[in-house]
C-alpha cells in the first residue's frame, strides 16, 4: 500500500462525509447542490487514489474513465437541478 | 523529488482540499459558497495531476470547476431566484430550533461514522490491491483499440457503452432545461476591455477544443474536454454581451443535440447489421471510427452546456414551439 | 549554474506569490487588494514559468509556459478591470 | 438470439432521437417501439426459458475489459413487463396529452426513460448500473416536472436530490468493490465475492443508495409528493416501473452477487422496515384526501411486501420452498406493476374528466365512466391481495414461508396491510357507485380508458392463471 493512496484515499472518505452532513442537515437548496457535487468529488479522489501505482508508474487508467464519465453525470444532474430551482421561482412567483 | 518533499505537497494540498470543502459548505453567504466550490475544484485538479491522471485533472479544470461554477454563480446571481436561496426548513419557533440542533449532532455523529467505515474498508481494500490484472488487460489489449491513450480507449471502445448512456444522461439533462423554461436575457455589452479579451480569447478556445479533440487518441484529452472548452468560447461570447453565440436555430439545434448519441447508434448499429458485435469496431477502422464518434459527441457536450448556461430556450425556439401549437 | 538561477527565479517567484497573498488578505479596500494580487501575482507567475522554463530546457516546453503566462496575463488585467469597474460604479450610484 | 438484448436498449434510444428529430411522426414511433420492445421482451423470454441465461458482449470485449448484458428469468420477466406496461403507457398518454408542444416535449423524455429501464435490468457491470441509475432518475425527474405546477416542480427538484444522493452512495461502494476485487463484472464477483470489511461496507452502501431510490421506509418521504403530481401516464410508470427496477436492483445484489456475505440479521433489518412500509403506507392511504396520493401511499406499502420476503428467503434452506417463495416475490412485483400503472392511468381518466381526483366527490363516477371504475376494482382486488389475482399467489407464499420459518411477525403485517388495503379501496368504491342512470356504452374514451383496463386484467387474471411457468422460469435462478 502506498502513502500517497492512502492519504488522497481517505481523505476522499472524508470529503464524502462532508458533503453527506450538508446535504442531510436541510441546508439552502444551492448548500445542497454544491454539497452533492462536493460528495461526488469525495467518491471520485476515492477512486482516483486506487488507481494510483506511485511515481513513475503508469497508473490504472480504469478508475480515470470512470471518473470521467461520473464528472460529465454530475454536471449533468447540477444543470437540470438548478434549471428546476429557477423554474420553481418562477412558478412560485405566478401563485 | 524526493519522499519528504512530496509527502509535505501532499499534506499542504489534502489540507486545503478539505478547507476549501468545509468553507463552501459552511459558508452562508450563497457567491461565496459558489466561489469556494470552484477554488475546490481548481486545487481537485492539481491532486489529479499530482496522483497521474491528466485526462480527470483537464475534464475536472473545464467541467467540474469551470462549467460547473459557471452554471452555480450565474444562478446565484439570479436576485430573483429565490427558490435556490430560500432554507428549506423554515423554522422561527425556539422548539423547533432545538430540535434541529439535536438532529444535526445526531447528523454529524453518522457522517463521522460513515467516514471512519469507508476508512477503514478501503484501506482493507488497498491491501489486497488485486486491480493490477485488469489495468494489465486493458494495456494487452490497447493495441487493438485504435487509440493509445488507454483513457480514451476504455471510453469509446472498451466500456463505449457506458459513454453512450453517459450522452444519454446529458441529453436528457438538456431536454429537461429547454421543457423547463426559457433563457435568461441577454447580457449588456461589457466595453472595450473584455471585448478585446474575448475577440481573441474565443479562436483560441476553438482552437484547443479541436486540438483536445484530436490529441485525445494518444494524449490526456478527448470529446469531453473539447466539448467543454467550447462551451466555454460559447460562454465568453454571451458574457461579452453577444446576441449571437454559435448556437444555430431550432432544426439545426435539435440535430447537434442529438448528434453525440446518434453517431454512437449510427456507427454501433451499423456494425451490427454487418454481422459484428454491437460497437465492436474492426481494429483497422477502429481510429477512425472513434474520431467520428467524438467529434459529434463534442458538439453535442458542447451545445449541451451552452444551452445549460442559458438556463432554457433561447428565443428562436421558444417562437418555433409557439408556432407548432395546435 | 542554470539550476541554481532557476532554483532562485522559483523561489522569487513564489515569494511574490505570498506577497500578492498577504495584500489580499491585509490591504484595506478593494483597490488596493485587486493592485497587490494582479500585480504580484502576475510577476510571480512570470518568475514561476521563467524558472520551470529554465529548468526543463526543452524549448516546446519554455514556449507552452509562456503561453500560460500571456494568457493568465491577459485574464487576469481583463477580470480586474472588470471587478474595479463595477465597484466604481456601484460607488457612484450608492 | 442474443441480439434481443442489444436491441433492447438501442430500439428505445433510437426511438428518442427519431421523436425529437420528428416531432410530428412520434406517437407512430413510439407505437413500433413498443411493439418492437414487447415481441423482444417475448422473443428473449422464450429463449431464456429453453435456454437458460444469455448474455451479450459489447463491442465483443469480454466481460469485465468491456460491458456485458445479461438476462435471466427475473430480468426477463421484468422486462417483459416493462414493455407492456410501456406500451399501454404510451397508448394513454398519446391521449393525455392534448398540446402538440407538450407532447414534443414528452416523448424523447419518456423514450429516454424505457432506454434507462431495459438498459438497467439487462446490465451485467456495476458502474454501468451507476449510469443507468443516473439516466433512470433524470428521465424520471423531468418526466415528474412535466405537470409544471409548484408543487410538481417543489416534489421533482426533492426526487432528483434524492436520486443523486442516492447514486452516489451507490458509486462509492461501487469504488470499494473495483478496489478489494478489481472487477465491476457482476458475474465475476458473484465468484469472487467474500466476508469481510470492504464487501459489507460496499453492500451497505450500495443498499442504501438503492432503498433511497426504491422509497423503503422511512426512506419513502419524497415518493407520494413526486408521484401523486406527475402527470399520469408519468405516474404510472414511476409507480409500477421506476421504483420497481431499483428493487430489482436490490434483489439481484442480496440473492445473487453479494449473496454468500448476506446474515439473517441484515435480512431481518430489511424485513422490519418492510413491515413499517407495509402499515404506515397503508395507513396513510386510507387517509389519503386525494386518489392519487392513495395510489402513491399504496405503493409505499406494495414495495414493503416485496422486502418482507427477505428474512424468508435468507431462512429457508435451498430448495421447492425456497423456489415458490421466489417465484411468489416476483409475481407479487410483476401484479403490483400491471395493477399500480393501471390504477393511475384510470385515475388520470377520472382527474381529466371530472376535473379532480378528491374521493370525496366521487360519487356517480361509476356511471360516468364504468370502464375506469371497473380498472380502479380490478386493481383495487390485485392490491388487497384476493385471488385471482397474482397478488393472491404472492401473498400466500410470503404467508406459507413465514409459517415454514416460523417468523410469525410478517403474518401478522401481512394480515393487518391486507385489511388496511380492503378498506382503502372499498372507501373510494364507495363513493364511487352512486345513483345515476347508467350510459349507452361501458367504455366512453377508448384511447383513455383501454389501456388501464388491459393491465389490471392482466394483473387478475393473467398474471393468475400464468403462476406455472413464471415458476418454471425462475427455478434455480436466484
Amino acid at each position: 500500500m502506498l502513502t500517497a493512496q492512502l492519504l488522497y484515499g481517505l481523505t476522499g472518505c472524508l470529503i464524502v462525509a462532508l458533503g453527506l452532513r450538508t446535504v442531510l442537515l436541510h441546508a439552502s437548496l444551492l448548500h445542497r447542490v454544491v454539497a452533492i457535487n462536493v460528495l461526488g468529488a469525495g467518491v471520485f479522489m476515492i477512486l482516483v487514489a486506487i488507481a494510483y501505482r506511485g511515481p513513475g508508474v503508469p497508473p490504472d487508467p480504469i478508475p480515470h474513465a470512470l471518473v470521467l464519465t461520473g464528472i460529465v453525470v454530475a454536471v449533468s444532474a447540477t444543470a437540470l437541478a438548478l434549471a428546476l430551482a429557477r423554474r420553481l421561482t418562477a412558478e412560485q412567483s405566478n401563485d | 523529488m524526493n519522499t519528504t518533499g512530496l509527502l509535505v505537497f501532499d499534506g499542504l494540498l489534502l489540507i486545503s482540499i478539505v478547507s476549501l470543502a468545509w468553507s463552501a459548505l459552511a459558508s452562508p453567504d450563497a457567491r461565496r459558497s459558489v466561489i469556494l466550490f470552484m477554488a475546490f475544484g481548481l486545487v481537485l485538479a492539481v491532486a489529479w495531476g499530482r496522483l497521474l491522471a491528466p485526462d480527470v485533472a483537464l475534464a475536472e479544470a473545464a467541467i467540474g470547476a469551470g462549467l460547473s461554477g459557471a452554471l452555480l454563480l450565474v444562478a446565484v446571481g439570479e436576485q430573483s431566484n429565490r427558490a435556490l436561496q430560500d432554507n428549506a426548513l423554515r423554522v422561527s419557533e425556539r422548539n423547533a430550533l432545538r430540535v434541529r440542533a439535536t438532529l444535526q449532532w445526531v447528523i454529524t455523529i453518522l457522517c463521522v461514522a460513515l467516514a471512519a467505515t469507508l476508512a477503514w474498508a478501503l484501506v482493507h481494500a488497498l491491501d489486497r490491491a488485486t486491480n493490477e490484472r485488469l489495468a494489465q488487460i486493458v494495456s494487452e489489449n490497447l493495441a487493438a483499440s485504435g487509440v493509445s491513450n488507454p483513457v480514451t480507449a476504455i471510453l469509446l471502445n472498451f466500456r463505449a457503452y457506458d459513454t453512450l448512456l453517459e450522452l444519454a444522461v446529458l441529453l436528457t439533462a438538456v431536454l429537461g432545461i429547454l421543457a423547463l423554461g426559457t433563457a435568461r436575457p441577454d447580457y449588456q455589452r461589457t466595453g472595450p476591455v473584455f471585448d478585446g479579451l474575448a475577440r481573441w480569447l474565443v479562436p483560441v478556445l476553438i482552437l484547443t477544443a479541436g486540438y483536445l479533440l484530436w490529441v485525445g487518441a494518444h494524449a490526456p484529452g478527448g470529446a469531453f474536454q473539447a466539448g467543454a472548452t467550447l462551451a466555454a468560447a460559447a460562454v465568453v461570447l454571451r458574457l461579452a454581451g453577444e446576441r449571437s453565440i454559435g448556437l444555430p436555430q431550432a432544426g439545426a439545434l435539435r440535430v447537434i443535440l442529438a448528434a453525440g448519441v446518434g453517431m454512437f447508434l449510427v456507427v454501433g448499429l451499423t456494425l451490427l447489421l454487418l454481422g459484428r458485435p454491437f460497437l465492436g469496431y474492426p481494429p483497422a477502422w477502429a481510429g477512425s471510427l472513434i474520431l467520428l464518434i467524438e467529434s459529434a459527441a463534442m458538439l453535442a457536450i458542447a451545445a449541451t452546456l451552452v444551452l445549460a448556461f442559458l438556463g432554457g430556450r433561447p428565443p428562436a425556439i421558444a417562437v418555433n414551439e409557439e408556432n407548432n401549437r395546435c | 549554474m542554470t539550476e541554481l538561477v532557476s532554483s532562485l527565479m522559483i523561489v522569487a517567484g513564489i515569494g511574490f506569490y505570498l506577497a500578492g497573498s498577504i495584500g489580499l488578505l491585509r490591504l484595506p479596500d478593494l483597490y488596493s487588494r485587486l493592485h497587490a494580487l494582479t500585480k504580484a501575482d502576475n510577476l510571480g507567475l512570470g518568475l514561476l514559468a521563467a524558472g520551470l522554463a529554465l529548468h526543463s530546457q526543452d524549448l516546446l516546453v519554455a514556449m507552452k509556459l509562456l503561453l500560460v503566462w500571456l494568457a493568465v496575463l491577459a485574464a487576469s488585467a481583463a477580470s480586474a478591470h472588470l471587478i474595479a469597474r463595477h465597484a466604481h460604479r456601484q460607488e457612484a450610484g450608492s | 438470439m442474443t441480439d434481443a438484448l442489444i436491441w433492447l436498449v438501442a430500439m428505445p434510444l433510437a426511438a428518442a432521437l427519431a421523436t425529437l428529430l420528428l416531432p410530428r411522426h412520434a406517437s407512430v414511433v413510439v407505437i413500433i417501439t413498443g411493439v418492437v420492445t414487447t415481441l423482444a421482451g417475448g422473443i428473449l423470454l422464450f429463449a431464456v426459458g429453453t435456454q437458460g441465461a444469455l448474455s451479450y458482449e459489447i463491442g465483443g470485449w469480454t466481460a469485465g475489459l468491456g460491458i456485458a448484458l445479461r438476462a435471466d428469468g427475473l430480468s426477463a420477466l421484468l422486462l417483459l413487463m416493462t414493455a407492456l406496461v410501456m406500451l399501454a403507457a404510451s397508448i394513454y398518454a398519446s391521449a393525455y396529452f392534448s398540446k402538440a408542444v407538450e407532447r414534443a416535449r414528452f416523448w424523447p423524455l419518456w423514450l429516454l426513460l424505457w432506454t434507462s429501464l431495459n438498459a438497467l435490468l439487462l446490465s451485467g457491470d456495476l458502474f454501468n448500473l451507476y449510469v443507468t441509475l443516473e439516466l433512470l432518475g433524470l428521465s424520471a425527474v423531468v418526466l415528474a416536472s412535466l405537470g409544471g405546477k409548484t408543487a410538481a416542480v417543489a416534489a421533482a427538484l426533492r426526487y432528483l436530490l434524492v436520486g443523486l444522493l442516492g447514486s452516489m452512495l451507490f458509486l462509492a461502494g461501487v469504488s470499494l468493490i473495483y478496489a478489494g476485487y478489481g472487477t465491476l463484472d457482476i458475474a465475476a464477483l458473484a465468484h469472487l465475492i467474500e466476508p469481510g470489511p470492504v464487501t459489507w461496507t460496499a453492500l451497505a452502501l450500495m443498499t442504501a443508495g438503492l432503498l433511497l431510490k426504491t422509497a423503503l421506509f422511512p426512506l419513502h418521504f419524497w415518493l407520494p409528493p413526486a408521484h401523486a403530481s406527475a402527470p399520469a401516464p408519468v405516474s404510472a410508470v414511476l409507480s409500477a416501473l421506476v421504483v420497481k427496477v431499483a428493487f430489482y436492483l436490490v434483489l439481484r445484489l442480496w440473492l445473487d452477487v453479494f449473496a454468500a456475505v448476506v446474515t439473517g440479521a441484515a435480512a431481518n433489518l430489511l424485513g422490519v422496515l418492510g413491515a413499517g412500509a407495509v402499515l404506515w403506507g397503508s395507513w396513510r392511504a386510507l387517509r389519503a384526501e386525494r386518489l392519487k396520493l392513495l395510489a402513491a401511499y399504496s405503493t409505499v406499502a406494495q414495495l414493503g411486501y416485496l422486502f418482507l420476503f427477505f428474512p424468508l428467503l435468507q431462512a429457508l434452506p435451498s430448495g421447492p420452498a425456497r423456489d415458490a417463495a421466489v417465484g411468489g416475490l416476483v409475481i407479487l412485483a410483476l401484479t403490483h406493476g400491471f395493477a399500480k400503472a393501471g390504477l393511475f392511468m384510470a385515475i388520470g381518466v377520472i382527474q381529466q374528466r371530472c376535473g379532480h381526483d378528491s374521493i370525496r366527490d366521487l360519487d356517480g363516477t361509476a356511471q360516468r365512466l364504468p370502464a375506469t371504475t371497473f380498472a380502479i376494482a380490478l386493481a383495487g382486488v390485485a392490491l388487497i391481495g384476493l385471488p385471482p389475482s397474482g397478488a393472491f399467489l404472492g401473498k400466500w407464499q410470503l404467508l406459507a414461508g413465514s409459517f415454514a420459518t416460523g417468523q410469525w411477525l410478517w403474518i401478522l403485517v401481512t394480515v393487518a396491510g391486507s385489511l388496511l388495503a380492503a378498506a382503502y379501496i372499498f372507501r373510494v368504491l364507495g363513493h364511487a357507485f352512486g345513483h345515476q342512470a347508467y350510459p349507452q356504452r361501458p367504455v366512453t374514451v377508448a384511447r383513455e380508458e383501454w389501456p388501464a383496463l388491459v393491465l389490471t386484467a392482466m394483473a387478475m387474471v393473467g398474471l393468475g392463471l400464468a403462476g406455472a411457468p413464471v415458476w418454471r422460469l425462475l427455478e434455480g435462478g436466484l
